[in-house]
């Protein structure tokens, strides 16, 4: 291993790949593609890299001993200023168990991804140099540390899934690019709010014992490092905490997407190529998700605790509404949009639990959801390529004119709705358990299970519409799948199999870190308890 | 043998099916006689299951095995300490009989399959299906814990999907395969809920963990209110597989399956899983909870024979016998008589698959023809069917000499006994109505199908009785129906093997007092127990030195013991009147059924629509969802992304962007805040006339207004 | 004042004398070369070289020449001072080049010489208003940067837009200019100086009639406000900008725009300080209550610019209305008065060079093929110019300031620079100001990507020195967004004025 | 006999300053408005030579007012060809027709 960063590496390898592919004449649409792919595929060995060598004993949160493969110096240095003293922006890449099954799901998903691009035939230069950068940009997040890097890479993302979804999209694709920006937009205005009101808060004591007002996200968690009289300082009796915190989740919410902040989701998968749709279902949604995990939970203890309910409920909101609006959609791809929405409740649901069970669930719901909502959108995508239109009731019977396209398509759906030993069932079940054992949230898990019912209801009417009954006429010249998609279907299908027979596989991977976090949880409510006298 | 090796051969017999499944699945287009490796391999683990089933009843008869490895495992985690979530196998007399039985009828619909389902285009794929049902049926069977029998719960239900479905190109089969799946899941969501507060409590899924700590005195929320409210949940799970009142209605509609489906899943095994469940966790229900259950068993033992009188589907008399006869073992475990209920599940499993491919014969012979109006004088053309079809159809009715009738004698005695001891003598009551109602409909059946005049000639002389594949199974499972199996004393069940010394009740975990007042322990002297045979199989030891828990009371044991001649006696009498009344109405033909049918016309029509549980269930839950589903998807549109996420902005931004800029919305105080940008905007652009003399205008009155401010600051 | 003294000072003033020689030169090839004027811009760009080389010697130097009396000098030079004759010399490097590309100016070929002459007028201009530390002086450099670009706002005689421009400009700086120098004829009555050191140890010392020394400083600072378009003394902009060549409107926007802002700095400071504070912060001579004037004037200029902007079709005026509302910005990092605010402001106007000029340069572009200006013509450039149409879309993006272009680090050092002055209320008026932007900068991208052309597409190739340049622009647009240290740099060793 | 005092001078710069402004807002013609100009520099010009004189400043005020004399007459040259060339492209000199560039 030595010294060799890999996480810069790993993050920052799609950009050269877009610099690459910016030089290359226009005409040379295949050495692009190649290109992407071959940079996507040495993400994923690079991912499969920082598995193998991975410590599992290591819990990382709140702790920068525990975190692995540290890449760390210093960015950005000024100083010079009366009360802000020294300004530094810290260089800080790491991973931990929250954080390694997401870089192993961006790899698969951009890898993945970059195949269903395949057929892009539109500015297809543009598209892999902006694809690549929104790769960075996913990974980025993933990694970083440092508040300010993961802002920077957090709004790295917005400008090309803007134009992703706005060039390459749909027949409405400016209405979906534009509210998917606004709103994208809206989020990052409040993190950044909160990014500001925490650096101001926060105080790192440096080598030469100098104290400096700091970006480190694990400084932020320690009470120890919050000025007195800082605005969101739990110290400070006016303090803001309550305020940022809605601020900055619902900046992450709106990533989510939570309801009510969802409506921009259906709009832009709607009109999303295939591959975007994928990457937008398969990793963006899980950097909301992600982001509560590592920045509200761990910076904001108290008000989390306060909240939990909160959380919860709208994770059973998300369920229920989400499931109950994909049975009345029309368009296939937005009944998996708003199947999205659900099962992203699911992953709420199993962060407000608060203990091991449900905080893992979640987090493995987290990389399920992804896996199977982005083969879910594959498959609406070859329909969409060979039919041209992707309403439910023009089909029907493609079980028998397309029976292996089907295969795969009854592996998502039952994988969708839970089924055992496929993914989606362990990570529901553990968030229902974890749920459960919350006494806070008990009533609300117990009302979430109605959404195993309604999920299979919709998965189950739609495969009926879609894939049962008989062929219409028009429907007998579409062909099964050819070799790219098998390459596509084939590996997620194996980890969705994988994942639902050996869950301990990915369970085991983040056990130290969720316990870190459910301990530190639980350390805080007293420590907070003490300061705030609440 | 050691227990070791009967471990393994528990695995062999689990996965070999799903070997079968995996091939045929993937190989099946390419090999064309790719069924015929399932088909081996189901004789494969029949063979395997004999030698478990010889083995455990003979070495360990009295010993339960266990094996299990850790599959997901937390250590020292906040909230739940140690947890391991178990993978393992428990093999005890229930299960081995249970999966014999599994896999004996399995093995049967399989070979009958090969001949029925002949020149299907999916014929392989046909035989995937099942090897995955019967994966998931022997995980039911074999797991040790509840979290496992789940997975595997799911499993059937989704193999069930498949099968009911199997003919996926017309309509109805798939929104059957649906319904059972979603009916099923109904009834999931309360078993799984069971799981929680299981788990919550007692932090292990493994049933005797739980038994275990149940009986050193922990409770759910530590009450035995909400011990009774798990059992409840629990057995929602058995309610929607066992096609129990009120979630009953899936299973006519899942004979849209091929009809050895229909006969393996729907009739044999599948739906017996619920009993199978309650079972299990039968040392954890409460008094409060048998009780509940014993009154959904009834109900459903009750309606569904009422509804089978008028139909005239072949398929659908039988599945609603088959209702009708699990509701039966439900009521049974309700009032306690576990033993009886586990032993008509057996009979039943075998003389109702008899029934089923007996049926699936007559269809085959009728191409594809299930109404029985139209069908008649089968007897000759079908005499083998016939024969088997006929001794099936006396078990179901329990008619001496058959294996039903002492499971079925078992049932009423218990609930005869259980109405001398609480005074509620309903269940007896509807226990004996049933097997007459049975009785009745089971000879109806038969009468209209193979006696009389044939009414489809052309059908009827098309018709030849089936080949070997087809026949042999129904001789074999008719020969099973016969009491010679289970004991050798053909009016009393206990004196066998089966009852008298493989299956006893388990002993309870509950609480004393929440229990039913004769499963209280009382301690019964070490002589009395030697004294009296009967009771002596209820005893178990236990290890304290006072002396022996005996699970039901002594009055229990006399009230069963008095219960048993009368009980006898009174079940032969109704099924011979429901025999007779048959024969009266449609051999002999001296009532008219039609005439009788006018004359309580409010009643038959009742029946004949099934008591309207379809209409209502669409009339209401249906529609109360897809209802809601609508609105909230317009509310979604409409309110949520126009009003409080202003999409009405983005839309009105974009089309100002646009050039388009019209007035189409202005509502919401999001728009109103676009307005006044709007606005400032429009007030601002008043200034730049392009007139440079304004400007000046404007800077010089600017200019005094600084000074103005200025000079007051 | 012997005459080594004057030698002396010459040798001060190296960069403004290279300039003045190239500015005869100029007129003297054109004289001598009659009709081929190719060669023109090559000599400018010679003479800005020189210029630029003698500008980046001054950083390391500090003081006066042309002293009167008692160590009074009329030019200072100073890091400052040279900080911002490096921004000029960098944007004319920029101009001639887009003026060499421009169609609009090849239209006129015979008067180039005039061209590059005035261009260079205003550039020695610029350059005495950026050291000018005398009253007199500052007030001749501004007219002489008003007087050239009058003449070039108004250089394409034939066009209807471009006189109209230039008659507004006249009349409308004719008017400022006369008004700041009553302004300035009133502080000279009250202290008898138009020396600013002189000024600044006077009104430190003896009391001064109050509302006069108020009427002083606001009627001078209408001739600064109009060369930096604060509102509300900003009505020429937009006119002007749309009206006059686009290379001119470039060079006003950046050159002239820095130029106004050394001014006002080197202004203020000069005259009202008393004092420095150890953590940076000026205290001012409380006469006049500059720190509120600004506050008040930044957060109109910069919601009037952006608000304005909503509604332009046109790129040259919404670019215009842009440029008041990165006025509105600077202006922030004026009301912090501080050190901090200085070095944002010189951060920020290095940020602001690039991506301005850049966005005209590919306006100017577009302009040269479809000869049109017009936003709604933009459509489906993206596709058919990719390159074009991502350059202008870093520009734009950066113009936001959105992460992580240099425009981000711009803001948020002003960003900064408040909070260090606790004055968050102005922070969050400001942040709310650039969302507003948003909205007419993506009208731009979402014009040039999401829409398809409407007629024909935009034929053409970017010649390769023309995408050099280009890059020469965007790529530090990014590369400063990600690692910005130098910036800061730069910018600190620039904060030195002489005398504090 | 009235002393000519500074004020005199003063109140006579400010006419003249007012003038100007008058001018320069209220007249069509733009000779009219560039004289309206020429107005405001002349009345700094008094300001400038009556500080010199009545406050002994020394020679700074009325330098002062020499380089404005110039300017002026650059600034008049330079104004008086732009009309020339409005007059051109627009066939007309009234400021107020000239206001194509607008929001």
């Amino acid at each position: 291993m030595g010294n060799f960063p890999i996480l810069s590496f790993i993050t920052f390898l799609p950009i050269v790949g877009m610099i690459i592919i910016l030089c290359l004449p226009k005409n040379q649409t295949l050495v692009m593609k190649s290109i992407t792919l071959v940079i996507t595929g040495i993400q994923v060995i690079l991912a499969g890299f920082l598995l193998y060598h991975y410590n599992y004993g290591m819990g990382g949160i709140n702790n920068p001993a525990t975190f692995q493969y540290i890449e760390k110096f210093r960015w950005i240095e000024i100083s010079g200023f009366s009360w802000i003293g020294k300004i530094k922006i810290d260089y800080f890449l790491g991973i931990d168990g929250l954080s390694i099954p997401m870089v192993l799901l961006t790899a698969i998903i951009s890898f993945v991804a970059t195949l269903a691009s395949w057929k892009i035939d539109k500015a297809v230069k543009g598209y892999f140099a902006l694809y690549l950068l929104l790769v960075t940009g996913m990974m980025g997040v993933f990694v970083a540390l440092d508040f300010f890097l993961f802002y920077v890479f957090w709004e790295l993302m917005l400008l090309p899934m803007y134009f992703l979804i706005g060039i390459w999209g749909g027949p409405r694709r400016e209405y979906a690019a534009i509210k998917f920006f606004l709103y994208t937009l809206l989020g990052s205005v409040f993190i950044l709010l909160v990014v500001i009101g925490l650096y101001f808060s926060t105080m790192e004591t440096m080598i030469d014992g100098t104290k400096v007002f700091t970006f480190n996200m694990l400084s932020m968690m320690d009470t120890h490092n919050f000025v007195a009289t800082g605005i969101l300082s739990p110290m400070n009796p006016h303090n803001l905490r309550f305020i940022a915190y809605i601020a900055l989740f619902i900046g992450f919410a709106i990533k989510i997407p939570m309801f009510p902040f969802h409506t921009w989701l259906p709009d832009a998968h709607v009109e999303a190529p295939t591959a975007i749709s994928v990457i937008l279902a398969g990793v963006l949604l899980k950097m909301g998700t992600y982001g509560i995990l590592r920045v509200c939970y761990p910076v904001f203890p108290d008000i989390t605790q306060k909240m939990i309910w909160w959380i919860a409920a709208f994770g059973m909101i998300n369920i229920i509404y989400g499931a109950l609006c994909a049975m009345a959609q029309k368009d296939f791809k937005r009944l998996i949009a708003y199947s999205s929405i659900s099962h992203m409740g699911y992953v709420m649901l199993g962060m407000a639990s608060l203990n091991s069970i449900g905080i893992s669930g979640a987090v493995l719901q987290m990389f399920n959801h992804g896996t199977i909502t982005a083969m879910l959108f594959i498959i609406v995508g070859i329909i969409y390529d060979r039919a041209h239109t992707r309403e439910i009731d023009a089909f029907g019977g493609l079980a028998t004119q397309m029976p292996i396209y089907t295969g795969f398509t009854t592996l998502a759906f039952f994988a969708a709705i839970g089924l055992p030993g496929l993914s989606g069932f362990i990570s529901e079940t553990f968030v229902f358990l974890g749920g459960f054992a919350f006494e806070t949230i008990r009533v609300i898990t117990v009302i979430s299970t109605l959404g195993i019912l309604l999920g299979a209801g919709y998965m189950l009417w739609t495969l009926q519409r879609i894939y049962l009954g008989t062929v219409p006429e028009k429907w007998k010249v579409l062909k099964d799948l050819d070799f790219r998609e098998y390459a596509m279907l084939v590996p997620l299908s194996i980890i969705i199999i994988f994942l639902g027979v050996y869950p301990s596989s990915m369970l085991n991977l983040m056990n130290s870190s969720v316990n870190a976090m459910v301990k530190f949880m639980m350390d805080s409510k007293a420590l907070y308890g003490s300061i705030t006298g609440f | 043998m050691t227990e070791f090796n009967l471990i393994q051969i528990a695995i062999a017999i689990l996965f070999l099916p799903l070997v079968g499944f995996a091939f045929v699945l993937f190989l099946g287009k390419k090999i064309k006689s790719a069924y015929l490796v399932e088909v081996g391999i189901l004789i494969l683990t029949f063979l395997l299951t004999a030698v478990l089933l010889f083995n455990k009843l003979y070495w360990f008869a009295d010993k339960n095995i266990v094996s299990e490895f850790s599959w997901i495992s937390y250590k020292n985690i906040a909230v739940f300490g140690n947890i391991s979530i178990d993978l393992g196998f428990l093999l005890d007399n229930l299960s081995v009989i249970m999966i014999f039985t599994v896999a004996l009828i399995s093995m049967l619909v399989h070979i009958f399959s090969i001949a029925y389902m002949a020149g299907d285009k999916l014929y392989n794929r046909y035989f995937a299906y099942l090897g995955l049902f019967t994966f998931s049926m022997s995980g039911i069977v074999l797991t040790h814990n509840i979290l496992m029998m789940y997975v595997f719960w799911e499993l059937v239900g989704i193999s069930s999907y498949l099968l009911i479905g199997f003919w996926y190109e017309k309509k109805s089969a798939p929104d059957a395969g649906k319904k059972a799946f979603l009916v099923n899941r109904i009834g999931d969501i309360g078993m799984f809920s069971g799981i929680m507060m299981l788990f919550n409590t007692y932090h292990t899924f493994t049933f005797e963990k739980i038994f275990a700590q149940m009986a050193s005195g922990t409770l759910p929320f530590n009450s035995e209110f909400w011990l009774t409210v798990t059992g409840l949940l629990l057995f929602c799970g058995a309610i929607g597989k066992s096609a129990q009142f009120p979630l009953h209605v899936w299973l006519p509609d899942a004979m849209e399956g091929p009809t050895p489906v229909s006969a393996l899943i729907h009739a044999a095994t599948m739906v017996a899983a619920g009993v199978f469940l309650v079972c299990r966790i039968f040392p954890m229900l409460t008094g409060d909870a048998l009780f509940i259950i014993a009154v959904i068993g009834a109900l459903s033992a009750l309606i569904p024979a009422t509804i089978a009188l008028t139909q005239n589907d072949i398929k659908k008399v039988l599945a609603y016998s088959t209702v009708s006869q699990l509701g039966y073992m439900v009521m049974a475990l309700g009032v306690g008589a576990y033993k009886f209920a586990f032993f008509h599940l057996i009979t039943h499993a075998f003389f109702k698959a008899c029934l089923f491919l007996g049926s699936g014969s007559v269809i085959h012979a009728m191409h594809h023809e299930q109404d029985i109006t139209k069908m008649g004088g089968l007897k000759k053309k079908l005499p083998l069917t016939y024969a088997t079809f006929l001794i099936a159809s006396l078990a179901l009715s329990g008619i001496p000499l058959t294996s039903g009738f002492l499971s079925k004698d078992g049932i009423l005695q218990g609930t005869f006994a259980f109405g001398s001891l609480t005074g509620y003598w309903l269940f007896p009551a509807v226990g004996f109505v049933v097997a007459m109602l049975t009785a009745f409909y089971m000879f109806r059946l038969i009468i209209l199908t193979f006696h009389g005049e044939p009414k489809n000639k052309e059908k009827y002389d098309h018709a030849h009785e089936s080949p070997f594949v087809m026949a042999m199974p129904l001789v074999v499972l008719s020969a099973l129906s016969i009491f010679i199996w289970y004991t050798p004393n053909p009016i009393n069940a206990d004196a066998g093997l089966f009852l008298g010394k493989w299956i006893k009740t388990p002993s309870l975990s509950v609480p004393q007092n929440a229990r039913y007042s004769f499963m209280k322990t009382d301690l019964v002297p070490e002589g009395k127990a030697e004294n009296n045979r009967d009771i002596s199989n209820e005893v178990k030891k236990e290890g304290t030195a006072e002396g022996k828990e005996v699970i039901y009371s002594e009055a229990y044991t006399e009230a069963m013991h008095h219960a048993h001649y009368p009980a006898m006696f009174l079940s032969l009498f109704v099924a011979l009147t429901g025999i007779v009344f048959a024969f009266v109405f449609y051999y002999w033909k001296k009532i008219s059924a039609d005439k009788l049918a006018r004359d309580i016309k409010p009643f038959y029509k009742l029946s004949f629509n099934k008591w309207y549980f379809d209409e209502i269930y669409n009339a209401t839950f249906v529609t109360f969802t897809m209802l809601s589903s609508r609105v909230l998807a317009w509310f979604d549109n409409t309110i949520v992304d126009g009003i409080v996420n202003g999409a009405a902005t983005v839309t009105r931004m974009i089309s100002f962007f646009t050039g388009r800029f019209d007035n189409i919305v202005v509502d919401g105080l999001v728009n109103l805040m676009a307005y006044l940008s709007g606005f400032i905007g429009l007030v601002l652009r008043r200034f730049q006339t392009g007139r440079v003399q304004t400007y000046i205008v404007l800077v010089v009155f600017s200019l005094v207004i600084i000074l103005y401010l200025f000079k007051t600051f | 004042m012997n005459i080594n003294y004057l030698l002396n000072s010459l040798y001060l003033i190296k960069p403004e004398i290279a300039i003045s020689a190239t500015l005869v030169l100029l007129v003297l090839m054109d004289l001598i070369m009659g009709s081929n004027k190719k060669l023109l811009p090559y000599i400018a760009i010679a003479g800005l070289i020189a210029a630029s080389y003698f500008s980046v010697e001054q950083f390391g130097m500090s003081s006066l020449a042309f002293v009167s009396k008692a160590n009074k000098g009329m030019i200072v030079t100073d890091p400052f001072g040279a900080f911002f004759k490096g921004i000029v010399v960098f944007a004319s490097f920029f101009v001639i080049y887009f003026s060499i590309k421009s169609d609009e100016i090849k239209a006129s070929f015979e008067r180039h010489g005039e061209y590059y002459t005035l261009i260079f007028g205003m550039i020695l201009g610029m350059f005495f208003m950026i050291s000018a530390s005398d009253l007199i002086l500052i007030y001749l450099s501004l007219e002489l940067v008003s007087l050239s670009s009058y003449v070039l706002a108004g250089f394409t005689k034939t066009s209807q837009r471009n006189s109209e421009a230039s008659l507004k400009y006249v009349i409308y700086g004719g008017v400022s200019s006369g008004i700041m120098l009553f302004g300035i004829s009133i502080l000279y009555g009250i202290t008898g100086s138009t020396n600013l050191y002189e000024i600044n140890s006077l009104i430190q010392t003896s009391s001064i009639p109050n509302l006069t020394f108020i009427l002083s400083g606001i009627l001078i600072f209408v001739g600064i406000g109009y060369k930096i378009s604060a509102v509300p003394f900003h009505f020429w902009t937009p006119d002007v900008y749309e009206g006059a060549p686009i290379t001119i409107t470039a060079f006003l926007s950046v050159a002239s725009k820095a130029a106004g802002f050394a001014l006002l700095i080197r202004f203020i400071k000069i005259t009202f300080i008393k004092s420095v504070d150890s953590a940076g912060y000026w205290q001012l001579v409380d006469i006049i209550d500059w720190k509120t004037f600004f506050i008040f004037l930044s957060i109109i200029t910069m919601t009037l610019g952006n608000f304005a902007a909503l509604w332009q079709d046109n790129m040259k005026r919404m670019l215009a209305y842009s440029s008041i509302a990165h006025a509105g910005y600077l202006l922030l990092g004026m009301a912090v008065l501080s050190n901090q605010g200085m070095i944002a402001i010189i951060i920020y106007f290095m940020v602001y060079a690039f991506m301005n000029l850049g966005a005209f340069f590919v306006v100017m572009l577009i302009a040269n093929k479809i000869g049109t200006e017009d936003i709604d013509d933009y459509k489906g450039l993206g596709y058919s110019q990719p390159f074009l149409g991502v350059c202008l879309g870093i520009f734009l993006v950066s113009l936001t300031g959105l992460p992580p272009t240099a425009g981000f680090i711009g803001k948020l050092y002003i960003f900064i620079a408040l909070v260090d002055a606790k004055m968050i209320t102005l922070a969050v008026i400001a942040l709310l100001n650039s969302v507003v932007s948003l909205y007419y900068y993506i009208r731009v991208l979402r014009n040039l990507f999401l829409t398809r052309p409407e007629n024909g597409t935009f034929e053409f190739k970017v010649s390769f020195s023309n995408g050099l340049v280009l890059v020469l622009l965007a790529a530090p647009v990014i590369i400063f967004g990600l690692y910005f240290t130098p910036l800061i740099n730069i910018a600190k060793s620039s904060i030195q004025i002489l005398g504090f | 006999m009235i002393h000519i005092g500074l004020g005199h001078f003063l109140f006579v710069s400010s006419i003249l300053f007012s003038l100007g402004i008058f001018g320069v807002v209220t007249r069509k013609n733009a000779v009219m408005v560039l004289m309206g100009i020429e107005l405001m520099l002349n009345a700094s010009n008094i300001n400038f030579i009556a500080f010199a004189k009545y406050g002994n400043f020394g020679l700074q005020g009325q330098v002062m007012a020499l380089f404005v004399i110039v300017l002026a007459a650059a600034e008049a040259a330079i104004a008086l060809a732009i009309v020339l060339n409005i007059y051109k492209t627009f066939s007309t000199v009234n400021v107020d027709e000239i206001d194509t560039l607008k929001d």
